[in-house]
Formats: structure tokens, C-alpha cells, sequence
């Protein structure tokens, strides 16, 4: 065999970057091993059932606990009373905002929590839970946000009455939280008042629920003699609540162990830390035994972050040929009752002013007012980065709009408006420098592979016929890694991640990350990240995470943000310890380490490839043959500060029919191109992308958390919120090109949220291009058959 | 969840007679389907339940009703209730105002302005169907005092209106509570 | 959502479970499938003080054929009505229907009794039953007795069962020939309540219509029949512009509440829309075209 | 509450378990027996996490009383797979990334293993309409439906096999 044929034969065994092996950590899943929150069960562990509010704003007059206490079974029942002398019945939140843990006077959203009932198990604290009579107190709800800042709106956060600021800079109005504005004010507004036209158009993205298929929960352990505090939860971010904890509980954090097991999905909603978390520790460490509290569904969707629920107004200015001159962005944020908006410190707006996109446009200026209201509290980033959802479906929906106004083709007008390859790296208008990025080769693949012009006709055919036909375009920019610490950091915590390398002697090896995988694959990918890097296989290789005794600090993993940064420092770790294991080969090949390079899986003497030290022997060597001078042993640590955000990019193309009589959409074909940069494990990239374009899917045809005028929610069940089962997922298409991302360590952009992003918008374009030719410019999601069929109505299509 | 009403309900008996149970709070309390006064604070408060069982499901609402006017010259009175149910997880409310007038077409008449607000578990579930549930009680209230009045006023019927209450104040609650438990019951079943 | 407590009975036969109705009346409810029971009883709007399990009473189950009728156990499954070779040949629109009931899972214990007998308008059996012209049999304490589909159903979830009755078998008469029948469901998502539905029986001699029955699901108090719509139909040569008529009686008496699968005016139209899809199917079973 | 004793086999094993009448049999599963696969998603049937194999029959356990269990033969993920030999629905689960975050996934192959003894040989539409009692947050379905068909014919070739 050749020497070629026998190095390639070298690489395969690795199973490294590229290469779509199995995933490690999917037998324990498909033999029922998984081991998630709510299969935890420790001795003499209680159940924590919480008493919510049934109404939106109302006063809590009084708890009467008796009945409830006098329940056999159950031990305690907490409230705000029971919290304050501890200072906890308000908490931090990630928005430099603060929450009533248990409600402290009043409720301010329906579902709020008001007590915890702590009984011997789950029924007997359903029980109790009843039996807490607290009197209310109705007082006027605010659901609308337009309204929230009138002058007769009920005031809601009374905590915060005569306070100018609430964590966010300078606010006008009780309820107010932010306003929050980039870009060149002056500018923009000359650029829109000399246009030869402009585009205006409100734009709603709905309140919804990233609701993953396991709900939050946790186990907190005390241990009353050795004062430690073990908490298994459902988070996305482990290191970051045992910060949170210590500085709510005043707990050493080297007592606080925080365990993320087996999580059941993410999607956003575990990053954040809730009321039920707080009181179940709170419990366990007054009761002194282990307090496990599960949501069920219904206070998912009820309590624990909701997403979006941003209320726009876009606007472009352009030339008559279609290529914009200036973008104008404004939105309102609903932020609920409490602003635990998912975000890093320094942008209330995370980062909406991404909205320019994938184009060159000159100038730019975009706002947001935050404000409170009667509703749950979050605004989180419901598989994607913070409020890049929000700012991508305004862009891409108003070049669609400036489109039919020009009667220019949606792919044309793209085609006038991107930016150039040769203009990467990029400075947007808004402030950031787009690392790279090939839209129009990409753009032409997929029109091609769809076969565009062919579509466009045979649409034409059926508008003639009286049919709806839809074709939507989505070529978006993402942009995710955060972050910079420069620019990101989480309650003072810089936006780094970690890795820490350990190889055996025998040259098998362990990783612990600060991330935490939900489903992405993190005991694969990273495994062979460091099987390229060392040329150990990634079978050998073990990936732990989730575990902040034995991890590294890590600000875990949303926002796309493990391959983008705990990737990297994989990468790093990994080189640190080829550098080291370079200097032990010299020494066993008696060479000096510059007379020596490396080839696959070892180190070979420069043209000389026979005298040859492989890792393995390397890793053997370290634990008791190392140069003159140098420690023993093969590991590493590495946190990783990315010089900059990753900005991945994607092409989508979706074709509807609607059924003019119902109002049914048909998702005939959806064909989405993504570019991450390197791509790591092809299998696992293709699964994130049929499960983001499924989530969009999803919100963009039927997902909605809706109130009445009380702030009563409507629909809080899975009979209702929609998700979508194998019937009505349509199939997808998937393809994509590579444009690696020049500064990380391995080229990889990262994935998971672009589909989500882009696919959100591309649904909602092929639904409106659907009535473009009656002149319908926008219409607000969800697409639900009812409210379809009240267009067609309108236009008078179904006859 | 708010629905306001405004209906006007033919009455056999005299608009004088019709006031003699309209100013009665006990008495009209009594026409309300379900409805009990447990206890009298004073001539303007009292303590009630409303009881609710249907199909599979109760529903149990303890409260306060506060007359806020008898009006004899209008022949009018305004009550409001407020209750919640006995688990706490849902909140009702009603704002009344009832009167008894000449009418045309018959006797008397009885016209009836109220406000129904239901907050929690039964607005999340049920709250799209309280306008009906909300008629239908109203009607059951108007039928109940009609029967009363019926009853009241000596005639040689008296006999068979007695039993009239009864029967209807059972159907009241059946026909009133089917449609919102239905509603609420067809949000969770799947099937039987 | 934790169910509260209660007494459990599991009865062999019709005659014990019946006496436990009779000792235990309003405080006892029976457990068929339990997909609409335990939900309720888990968000406590429900809490039976007695439990009745009539799952082990295997006389209640089973399909069979008798002097012509199809006779069917109300403790039948839908998967068991969906895979039933009498059924597909005798009655096809039947299982058709029972496909777009729930998913698999609960198409195993979900039974045809049960869905009938909560008189629910969302539930999909009352709306067949009526367009199948079905008779029921009641059993209680006072023996046995028949109702037929048009007299059972009262109102939202009130039917003709009295509190010791149990519904024990369904029995539909045989359609004669030149007989078509389909059910249109237009719903949201799978496992979802009909946002509206027709069930439509039509003969047809040549090319005009004998005989017709149509009934609609989730748009009134009840399951609806459509008796003014079956008019227009009978003795009538079949036209679109017949159907239109038809469709647009059906539409006259839906009376369907608003709800997050659409308010007044959608739900109505969709129920015009079923019927007319239901009709021209069933037409076109029939052999007419 | 008095407590009754039920007695049941899961698979293979016969058990007795004192329970409450309200309690549901994937809290049982779960709590009593240890039998963690199982997993709990939305209460109200929706979701199918929950699905175990009641007497042949895909059932979801969150809306089943543990006492309706008396006597029933009950499969749960913990026994597919057989004498340390994934079945190959397992197996084909994890050659096509049938899974993600891995909830779902022991509700999905319970069913899929009913699924294809109730029908050996499904159409992709077949799948996709006896699968529709099982949600899934991660996949997107698709390659749940690969995993299906994958494992249809690997144990339509065994059974060629095992014919000849």
C-alpha cells in the first residue's frame, strides 16, 4: 500500500473533524441509561410542589398555611415571609433586573409562584399545594405593551417606583425597563428624507415558548454537617449558577456543587435561573434532606421563559434599482413582568443590531424600549443568540417588502444587496466586523438546485388558475460565539470557555468542558476535535461536562456558543499538549523537536519517516521518560477568549401551497444551504439542521403563548401550543458550502440556532409571496390555517 | 375573562309583587343556580357559595356579595359577588343590576345588566366559553324568579309552580355547566 | 398534575358495575379509555370519589354481525374499529374515521362507547353515529334499553344515560346499496379536536339522490344533523349546485364557540367546506360521479 | 389512602408493587421499580415519552393507573434489547442519529418496535401516521424515520435468514 493510502487509512481510524461517526453518548440513550434531573432519587429526598397566582396583578392579602401543614406527609410550606430573613425572596436576574423568588406582597403574572408546599412525595405535595389559602386582592392587569407606558397603565413593579434605572440605563415610565439604540441617528434619518423610496412596515415576532421535551427542574442536597450544597438542575450554564447560588446563599462556592446531568433539551429555556430552583434549595437547607422540584407542563409554558415578543417597525431606504441605502429598526419589548431577558450584561437588546444582514448597506439605526407587563418574565433566545431571531425576520422579511414595492425579483434584489466576499472582514453599519462570508455563489447553488425560474412559472400558471403558491427566500447572516469578554460577559463573568486535556499513560484520554451538551453532541464533536489534534482515536477519547467540581469555569453552552468557543479551546488545550508531547518524541527519537514534524497520529524525524514516535508512545514516555528539566505527565487547560464573534450564514428556499377553501398550508419543499466553516461531524450538523428548521417551522406556523385582556393564558397545554409531530413536519432538504471563519483555531462557525433563524423568516416570505400579487406585504405569524383563511376571506380568493 | 349582559325577561306576576323578592337578597340569592347565602354580616354583606357538579366536574365558589343599592323607586338593586374557588387556582366575579318595570307585552318584566369576570384555571380553560355559560345562568336566575313570583302570588296553580323551582334550578345548573365543562373537558380528553 | 384520591372498582360484568353506579350515583364515574377522564382529574376540575374500571367486562368489546345489524361493544377500541375486516367492508367510513382520532397510542385505549357517551360536540363518534342512523343500548338497574343516536345526545355533555346506566353496545343497520359514506376532519395537528367536521351518508339512484343523512362535528352544543341540508339533496339530481345549497343549510346551523382554532365565521364556513367534501365523496362511493 | 397490591410482569419480571388507586403507572415505573427510560413530558398524553408496550398494545403510562396494570405484560426500553444484543431498532436509532437529547428516544423506540410488528414493511407515510403519538424537540423527525426504516429491513433480512 501506498504511503498516501496508509496515512489516509491512519486518519479514518481517528475518526476525527470531518468525519460523521456514530455518537459516543447514544447508548446509554437508546437503552433507557440517560440520566436526566427527575431520575435522580436520593435518600430521604422530599417533592416541592409551588402555589401560583391564578391571577395576573393582584395583592396577596394573606397565606393561611394551616390546612396545609396539618396535611400528613407534607414538612413545610415556604413563602416569601419564610425568605426574607434570609434576604431570599428577591433574586438577580441575568438582566441585572431583580424577581421575586416567592411572590413578596403582590403577583405580578398569572403562574406566579407564591408558595412552596415540600411533602414526602409528588402526590402528597399536589395535596398540600391545594390546601394553602392565600387571599388575593385583584388589581388592574397590563397585557398589552403599547399601553405600558401610558399614563394611567397600572404601575407593576411597585419595588422600582422613584428608581430611574432598572439595570439598564435611564428609564422614563414605571414601566419602563430600557431603551437601548445604535447606529448613526442623524445619518439615517438624511439618508431616509433624500431616498428615492422607502419601505415601512410592522412587523410582529409573537410571544412564544422554547418548551424542550424535558421541563426544569432540580434536586438540591444540603449537607447540614459538611455544609455542602449539591444541586442537580437543568441548566445550560452550571458554572454560572453556582456563582448565582454563592451569591444569593452566601455559600463558598467550593461548597456548591452544581451538577447539569442529562439534559432534555434546551432550546433557551434552561439557561436562566427560576423561583422553583431558589426554593427547593432554600428548603433543603432548612429541612436539611435533599428537595426535588419538577415542572409539569403546564408551568413551562406558563412561567419559565417565554421568547420573543418583540414588536417592531422596519424600515428601508433605497434606490430605485433596489439597492438600500439606509435601515431603520425600532422595536418594543415585552419583557414581562420581571426583566430576565437571557443576555450578556452590556446589551439589553442582545445582539439585535445584527439586523443589517447579509447586505451592504451604508448607514443605519436601530432602537428598542423595553417595558414591563402582567406576564411571565424571560425574553430568551429560543434556539438562537440573543434576539438574532428578532433581527434577522425584520431584515429578511423587509427586503422582501422593498421588493414587491420595486417589482424587483426577491432573488434579485439580494443578489444588488449583498456584501461582497471581497469586503470580508466587514464592518457593519451597526458596529460589527462580519469575519467572512461567500453569499452570492451560495445564493445561485440553491436557486439552481430548486430550479427558481421553473418555480416562479409555474406559480404564474397557478395564479392564473386562482391558486396560492408561495416561494420564500431567506439568505441570512448569523451571528454567534459570544463572545469577546471585551465586549460579553454574564453578571460580571467574561464570555470565555474551557477545556482540560488529560491524556493516560496508555494513551486514551479525558476532556471536561464548561459547556453543557442538551442534545447537540458535545461527547462526539469535541472528542474528535482533540482526536485530529492528538491522533488518538476519538473512541479512546471521553468528554465530560456539566459537573463544576471536576469542570473547568465555563459560561455553557447557548447562543451556538460551544463549537464557536469551547471548541476553540478544545483546539487550544489540544495543541498545548502536542507542543509538549513534540519535545518528549525528540527526546525518545534523540533529535532536537525542530528536526521532527507531525503526521497524522505521530512524529516522525524530517525525512526519515521510519524513526516515528506515536502518541501513544508518546503518552507513555510522559509518565516516565521526559527530557532533561520537564514535568511528568500530559495535560492541559485552556480558556479561550475569541477575538471576535463567528458569523455563519445560510440560504434557504421554501415553497407553500395554500388550500384557498381551509386556509391549510402544504410545506412542499424546503431546501436550506448552511455555511458554518468547518464542519466537525457532517451527521451530527445535518440533525441540528432538520431539528432548527423543525422549531421554525414550528413558530412560524402555529406556535403562540396568547393571553385574554386579564392576562389569563390561553392554551398553556400541548393541545394547544403547537409542536409539531411527524404528520405535519414537512421533509427537508439540506446542502452547504464552507467558508471557514478566520480566526478560530479550526475554521468552525458553528450551527444548531442558524436553521431556526433563517428558517423563520423563509416560511413567513413563502407565505406572503403567496398573496404578493394582491398586493400583501406582510402578514404576522403564526401562519395558522384560521388566520390564512381570514386573508383569503378578505381578498375574497376562496371563491 | 369578561363578558358583559344585558337582557330583559317577561314576568307573570305584578311589578309590585316582582319587587317584593327582588329587594329580598335571600330570596334572589335563591334564584341564582347553585347559589347559597351561608351567612348575613349585614343588611348589605352576606357570605355565599356557589356548589357545582356536573359530568365529572366541581366546581366550588365561597364568597362575599355586597349589595351596593336597593333602589325602590327605580325598583332596582346592584349586587356584586366575588368569589374564589375552594382550591384557590381560579376566581370569579359578578357585577349585577337588576330591576323590575312595566312592560307592554306582559305583566312585568325583569331586566338584568350584569358583568361576569372569571380569572385562573377556569379562564385558561374555560374562558372562551362564558358568554354562553354566563346566559344561561342569567336565564336560569330570570326562570327561578318567575317560578318564585309565580309561587308567591296566591292562584289556584300554586300547586305545580312549587315543584317548578326545583326541577329547574337542577336542569339550570345541568344546561349552564355542560357547555363550559364540555369546553374545558374537550381541552384535556382525548377519549373516553 | 396529580390526580386526587379515590376508591377503585374494577367490576367483571355489566351487573356489578351497574349496582356500584346505583350504590355510589353522582360520586362514582366510569373509566373507559381514561383519555378524558384522568386528564380532568388531573387538574382536579374532576374528583370522582368512586372509580368504576369497566375494562375487564370483555362482553363490552368486540364487533360483530347479527340478523344484518353491525353490532359493536362499547368498550371497542378505536384501533380495534380501524383494523375490523366487517367494519371496512360493512362500514368503511367508520375506521376511515377512527384514523383521524388521537394518535396510536391512544387509538389502543380510547373506545367507541366512551366517546359517545360524553356527549362531548368535539368528540367524532356522535356526529357518525348520527349519520349512520345508529341505535344505542343502554343498561342500568331497571334492565335494558335502546336509544337511537338522534334522541341520545342533549346537550354538551349531557346525554340520555342516566347516572346507573352504562352504554353497552352500538348497533348501525346495513346500508342497501348505491350507498356512499365519508367524514371530513379539518384540525389543526394530529391528536387535535375537529375545528370542524361532516359526516355525510348519501344513496343515490342514477344520477340523483335517494337518500341522504349529514351530521357535523365540534359546531354546536351537540353533534349536529343536518336534516334541512339532507332536503335539499333528496330527490334531487346531483349538482354542484346542489351541493352549494346544501352546504350553505349546514352553515345556517352551526352555532360553534370561539376558541384558539378559530371564532364564529371560520369555524362555520369549514363546516359548509367539510360537508361539501364529505358529500362528493360519499357520492362518488356510491357510484355516482 | 389505602394502598393495593398489583402484581404485573416487566420484562420478563413479574413484580408486586403496593400502590395508591390514583397512582399513574409511569410514576410506579419510574419510582417505585427504578425503571427510568420511561420519561414524563407533558401529562397529558400528547407527548408519548411515556409510551411503554402494555399486552402487545403502544400505550402512553402517564394516563394509565398503575392498578390497571394487574396481570399485564409490560416492555419498556430497559427490555429491547435482548442477550446483550441491541434490537435492531436500537441499533438502527443510533447508525442514522435518530436521536439528539435522547428524551423522546426511549418512547420513540418502544413504539417503533410495536410499529413494525403491527406493520413489518411501512411506507415512510406509514411511519410517519403510527409514530404521530411521539413528539420530538430535536430531530425534526426525519432521521427517526430513516432509523424505522432501517431497522425494518435489517429484521426483514433476518428473517429472510432465519427462512432459508
Amino acid at each position: 500500500m501506498s504511503a498516501a493510502q496508509e496515512t489516509l487509512e491512519r486518519q479514518d481510524q481517528l475518526q476525527g473533524i470531518g468525519c460523521s461517526r456514530k455518537r459516543k453518548e447514544d447508548p446509554r440513550f437508546i437503552q433507557g441509561r440517560g440520566l436526566y434531573v427527575d431520575d435522580v432519587k436520593l435518600p430521604g429526598m422530599l417533592f416541592g410542589a409551588l402555589v401560583r397566582s391564578p391571577f395576573a396583578h393582584a395583592r396577596v392579602v394573606s397565606i393561611n398555611k394551616e390546612k396545609a401543614l396539618a396535611l400528613p406527609g407534607v414538612h413545610a410550606v415556604v413563602t416569601a415571609e419564610d425568605l426574607k430573613p434570609l434576604g431570599l425572596h428577591w433574586m438577580p436576574t441575568l438582566a441585572g433586573d431583580t424577581q421575586a423568588v416567592l411572590a413578596d406582597e403582590k403577583v405580578c403574572f398569572q403562574q406566579q409562584e407564591v408558595a412552596m408546599v415540600v411533602a414526602d412525595d409528588r402526590y402528597i405535595a399536589a395535596d398540600g399545594a391545594e390546601l394553602v389559602e392565600v387571599e388575593y386582592e385583584a388589581l388592574p392587569a397590563l397585557v398589552d405593551p403599547h399601553k405600558a407606558m401610558d399614563a394611567d397603565a397600572p404601575i407593576i413593579r411597585e419595588d422600582l417606583v422613584g428608581k430611574d434605572e432598572a439595570g439598564q440605563g435611564k428609564r422614563t415610565h414605571d414601566n419602563h425597563i430600557f431603551t437601548w439604540d445604535v447606529g448613526d441617528k442623524d445619518g439615517t434619518h438624511r439618508a431616509f428624507d433624500n431616498a428615492e423610496v422607502t419601505v415601512r412596515e410592522e412587523i410582529l415576532n409573537p410571544r412564544v415558548h422554547p418548551s424542550p421535551l424535558e421541563t426544569c427542574g432540580c434536586v438540591a442536597s444540603f449537607d447540614k454537617v459538611k455544609g455542602d450544597l449539591t444541586v442537580y438542575i437543568t441548566s445550560q450554564a452550571p458554572h454560572i449558577v453556582r456563582t448565582v447560588v454563592t451569591l444569593l446563599s452566601g455559600i463558598p462556592e467550593s461548597k456548591v456543587r452544581i451538577i447539569s446531568p442529562d439534559i432534555g433539551g434546551g432550546f433557551g429555556n434552561k439557561v436562566g435561573i427560576y423561583p422553583g430552583y431558589v426554593a427547593a434549595i432554600v428548603a433543603s437547607i432548612v429541612l436539611g434532606r435533599p428537595v426535588k422540584w419538577i415542572e409539569n407542563r403546564i408551568d413551562n409554558l406558563s412561567t419559565t421563559a417565554f421568547a420573543r415578543d418583540y414588536h417592531g417597525v422596519g424600515e428601508l431606504a433605497a434606490d430605485k434599482d433596489g439597492r438600500i441605502k439606509a435601515l431603520r429598526f425600532y422595536a418594543l419589548a415585552d419583557h414581562g413582568a420581571f426583566n430576565a431577558h437571557a443576555q450578556p450584561t452590556k446589551w439589553p437588546a442582545g445582539l439585535f443590531s445584527i439586523c443589517t444582514g447579509s447586505y451592504d448597506i451604508p448607514v443605519a439605526y436601530a432602537r428598542v424600549d423595553g417595558v414591563y407587563t402582567n406576564k411571565a418574565p424571560g425574553g430568551v433566545a429560543y434556539r438562537c443568540s440573543f434576539r438574532v431571531t428578532e433581527a434577522v425576520y425584520l431584515i429578511e422579511r423587509m427586503i422582501d417588502v422593498l421588493a414587491q414595492k420595486l417589482d424587483i425579483d426577491k432573488a434579485e434584489i439580494r443578489r444588488r444587496n449583498f456584501i461582497k466576499a471581497e469586503q470580508f472582514p466587514y464592518q457593519s453599519a451597526l458596529g460589527w466586523e462580519y469575519d467572512s462570508g461567500n453569499y452570492l455563489p451560495a445564493l445561485e447553488k440553491v436557486l439552481e438546485a430548486v430550479d427558481y425560474e421553473g418555480l416562479r412559472r409555474e406559480q404564474a400558471e397557478k395564479r392564473a388558475r386562482g391558486e396560492l403558491m408561495g416561494i420564500g427566500i431567506c439568505t441570512f447572516t448569523e451571528i454567534v460565539g459570544a463572545g469577546p469578554s471585551k465586549a460579553c460577559d454574564v453578571l460580571g463573568v467574561g464570555m470565555f470557555d474551557s477545556c482540560e486535556i488529560r491524556v493516560h499513560p496508555t494513551g486514551s484520554a479525558i476532556a471536561r468542558m464548561g459547556t453543557i451538551t442538551q442534545g447537540q453532541g458535545h461527547q462526539t464533536t469535541y472528542a474528535q476535535i482533540i482526536a485530529s489534534e492528538l491522533g488518538l482515536s476519538s473512541d479512546d477519547i471521553q468528554i465530560e461536562e456539566g459537573d463544576t467540581d471536576t469542570a473547568p469555569y465555563g459560561l455553557g453552552t447557548y447562543g451556538s456558543r460551544s463549537t464557536p468557543v469551547g471548541g476553540a479551546a478544545t483546539a487550544m488545550a489540544a495543541r498545548s499538549i502536542r507542543a509538549k508531547a513534540q519535545k518528549i518524541a525528540a527526546h525518545l527519537l534523540e533529535v532536537s523537536p525542530e528536526d521532527i514534524e507531525w503526521d497524522v497520529d505521530r512524529f516522525q524525524v524530517k525525512g526519515n519517516p521510519e524513526a516515528a514516535k506515536t502518541m501513544k508512545e508518546v503518552a507513555w514516555a510522559a509518565y516516565n521518560n521526559v527530557p532533561e528539566g520537564m514535568e511528568m505527565g500530559l495535560e492541559s487547560v485552556n480558556y479561550y477568549d475569541p477575538p471576535n464573534f463567528t458569523y455563519p450564514f445560510g440560504i434557504y428556499v421554501c415553497v407553500v401551497d395554500i388550500d384557498r377553501h381551509t386556509g391549510e398550508t402544504t410545506i412542499r419543499r424546503f431546501y436550506a444551504l448552511d455555511d458554518c466553516g468547518t464542519r466537525i461531524n457532517p451527521m451530527i450538523i445535518d440533525g441540528q439542521i432538520h431539528g432548527g428548521l423543525n422549531e421554525a417551522f414550528a413558530v412560524a406556523m402555529g406556535q403562540l403563548i396568547s393571553f385574554d385582556e386579564d392576562g389569563n393564558l390561553q392554551g398553556n397545554t400541548l393541545m394547544d401550543y403547537f409542536i409539531p409531530t411527524f404528520v405535519e413536519t414537512p421533509h427537508w432538504e439540506t446542502d452547504y458550502t464552507v467558508t471557514p471563519s478566520p480566526h478560530h483555531p479550526l475554521g468552525a462557525k458553528g450551527v444548531a440556532e442558524s436553521p431556526h433563524v433563517g428558517g423563520i423568516p423563509c416560511f413567513s416570505n413563502a407565505i406572503v409571496d403567496a398573496f404578493a400579487h394582491k398586493g400583501v406585504t406582510h402578514l404576522d405569524m403564526p401562519h395558522t390555517a384560521y388566520k390564512l383563511w381570514k386573508t383569503i376571506r378578505q381578498l375574497s380568493l376562496d371563491t | 375573562m369578561k363578558v358583559t349582559l344585558n337582557k330583559v325577561f317577561p314576568l307573570d306576576g305584578s311589578v309590585e309583587d316582582a319587587w317584593q323578592i327582588l329587594k329580598d337578597i335571600e330570596a334572589v340569592a335563591g334564584c341564582m343556580p347553585g347559589a347559597e347565602i351561608t351567612d348575613t354580616i349585614d343588611e348589605h354583606n352576606y357570605k355565599g357559595n356557589v356548589k357545582v357538579k356536573i359530568g365529572p366536574m366541581n366546581v366550588a365558589f365561597h364568597g362575599d356579595i355586597t349589595v351596593q343599592d336597593i333602589d325602590a323607586g327605580e325598583r332596582q338593586i346592584h349586587l356584586i359577588a366575588k368569589g374564589q374557588d375552594s382550591k384557590g387556582s381560579s376566581s370569579a366575579s359578578m357585577d349585577l343590576v337588576a330591576r323590575v318595570r312595566e312592560s307592554e307585552s306582559s305583566a312585568s318584566e325583569l331586566a338584568g345588566d350584569a358583568g361576569v369576570t372569571v380569572n385562573g384555571k377556569l379562564a385558561n380553560f374555560g374562558g372562551r366559553m362564558m358568554t354562553q355559560v354566563s346566559d344561561q345562568i342569567l336565564g336560569q336566575f330570570a326562570d327561578n324568579f318567575s317560578s318564585k313570583l309565580a309561587t308567591s302570588t296566591a292562584s289556584g296553580e300554586s300547586d305545580e309552580p312549587v315543584a317548578k323551582p326545583e326541577v329547574k334550578q337542577i336542569n339550570g345548573l345541568k344546561f349552564a355547566w355542560d357547555a363550559l365543562v364540555g369546553w374545558i373537558k374537550s381541552f384535556f380528553s382525548r377519549k373516553a | 398534575m396529580i390526580p386526587p384520591s379515590f376508591e377503585y372498582h374494577a367490576p367483571g360484568s355489566v351487573d356489578d358495575a351497574v349496582a356500584l353506579l346505583s350504590q355510589y350515583g353522582d360520586e362514582a364515574k366510569i373509566l373507559a379509555g381514561g383519555h378524558s377522564l384522568l386528564p380532568m382529574m388531573k387538574l382536579r376540575f374532576a374528583e370522582p370519589e368512586h372509580l368504576v374500571d369497566i375494562n375487564n367486562i370483555g362482553s363490552l368489546k368486540g364487533i360483530r354481525e347479527e340478523n344484518g345489524e353491525i353490532v359493536i361493544g362499547s368498550m371497542t377500541s378505536e384501533n380495534d374499529l380501524i383494523n375490523s375486516a366487517l367494519l371496512q367492508e360493512k362500514c368503511p367510513m367508520l375506521p376511515e374515521a377512527a384514523k383521524l382520532i388521537a394518535d396510536p397510542q391512544v387509538r389502543n385505549r380510547g373506545t367507541i362507547g366512551g366517546d359517545i357517551s360524553h356527549g362531548d360536540p368535539g368528540n367524532d363518534h356522535p356526529a357518525l353515529m348520527l349519520a349512520l342512523d345508529a341505535k344505542f343500548i343502554l343498561v342500568g338497574s331497571n334492565g335494558s334499553r335502546e336509544v337511537l343516536a338522534i334522541d341520545f345526545f342533549l346537550g354538551t355533555f349531557f346525554t340520555a344515560l342516566e347516572t346507573d346506566e352504562i352504554m353497552t353496545e352500538i348497533r348501525i343497520a346495513p346500508q342497501p346499496a348505491g350507498t356512499g359514506a365519508s367524514y371530513h376532519k379539518l384540525k389543526r395537528k394530529t391528536g387535535d379536536y375537529a375545528t370542524a367536521a361532516a359526516a355525510a351518508v348519501i344513496g343515490i339512484s342514477g344520477d340523483s339522490c335517494r337518500s341522504a343523512r349529514i351530521a357535523l362535528t365540534n359546531l354546536g352544543a351537540t353533534a349536529l344533523r343536518a336534516t334541512d341540508a339532507e332536503a335539499v339533496l333528496v330527490g334531487q339530481a346531483i349538482t354542484d349546485a346542489l351541493i352549494e345549497q346544501a352546504a350553505a343549510k349546514v352553515m345556517e346551523i352551526c352555532d360553534p364557540p370561539e376558541d384558539l382554532r378559530g371564532d364564529v365565521e371560520y369555524k362555520t364556513h369549514m363546516g359548509g367546506e367539510m360537508t361539501r367534501r364529505a358529500i362528493r365523496d360519499a357520492i362518488k362511493r356510491a357510484g355516482g360521479n | 389512602m389505602a394502598k393495593t397490591q398489583v402484581s404485573f410482569n416487566v420484562n420478563g419480571q413479574d413484580v408486586d408493587v403496593l400502590v395508591e388507586p390514583r397512582e399513574l403507572l409511569i410514576h410506579v415505573l419510574r419510582e417505585q421499580l427504578r425503571l427510568t427510560g420511561s420519561h414524563i413530558g407533558c401529562e397529558t398524553s400528547h407527548c408519548g415519552a411515556c409510551t411503554v408496550d402494555i399486552n402487545g398494545q403502544s400505550v402512553k403510562s402517564c394516563t394509565l393507573l398503575a392498578v390497571q396494570a394487574q396481570g399485564a405484560r409490560v416492555i419498556t426500553v430497559e427490555g429491547l434489547a435482548a442477550g446483550g444484543e441491541l434490537h435492531p431498532v436500537q441499533q438502527a436509532f443510533m447508525d442514522e442519529h435518530g436521536l439528539q437529547c435522547g428524551f423522546c428516544t426511549p418512547g420513540m423506540l418502544v413504539r417503533g418496535y410495536r410499529l413494525l410488528q403491527e406493520n413489518p414493511n411501512p411506507s415512510e407515510e406509514e411511519i410517519r401516521m403510527g409514530m404521530a403519538g411521539n413528539l420530538c424537540r430535536c430531530t425534526g423527525y426525519q432521521n427517526i424515520v430513516k432509523s424505522i426504516q432501517a431497522a425494518a429491513a435489517a429484521m426483514n433480512a433476518d428473517a429472510g435468514n432465519q427462512a432459508e
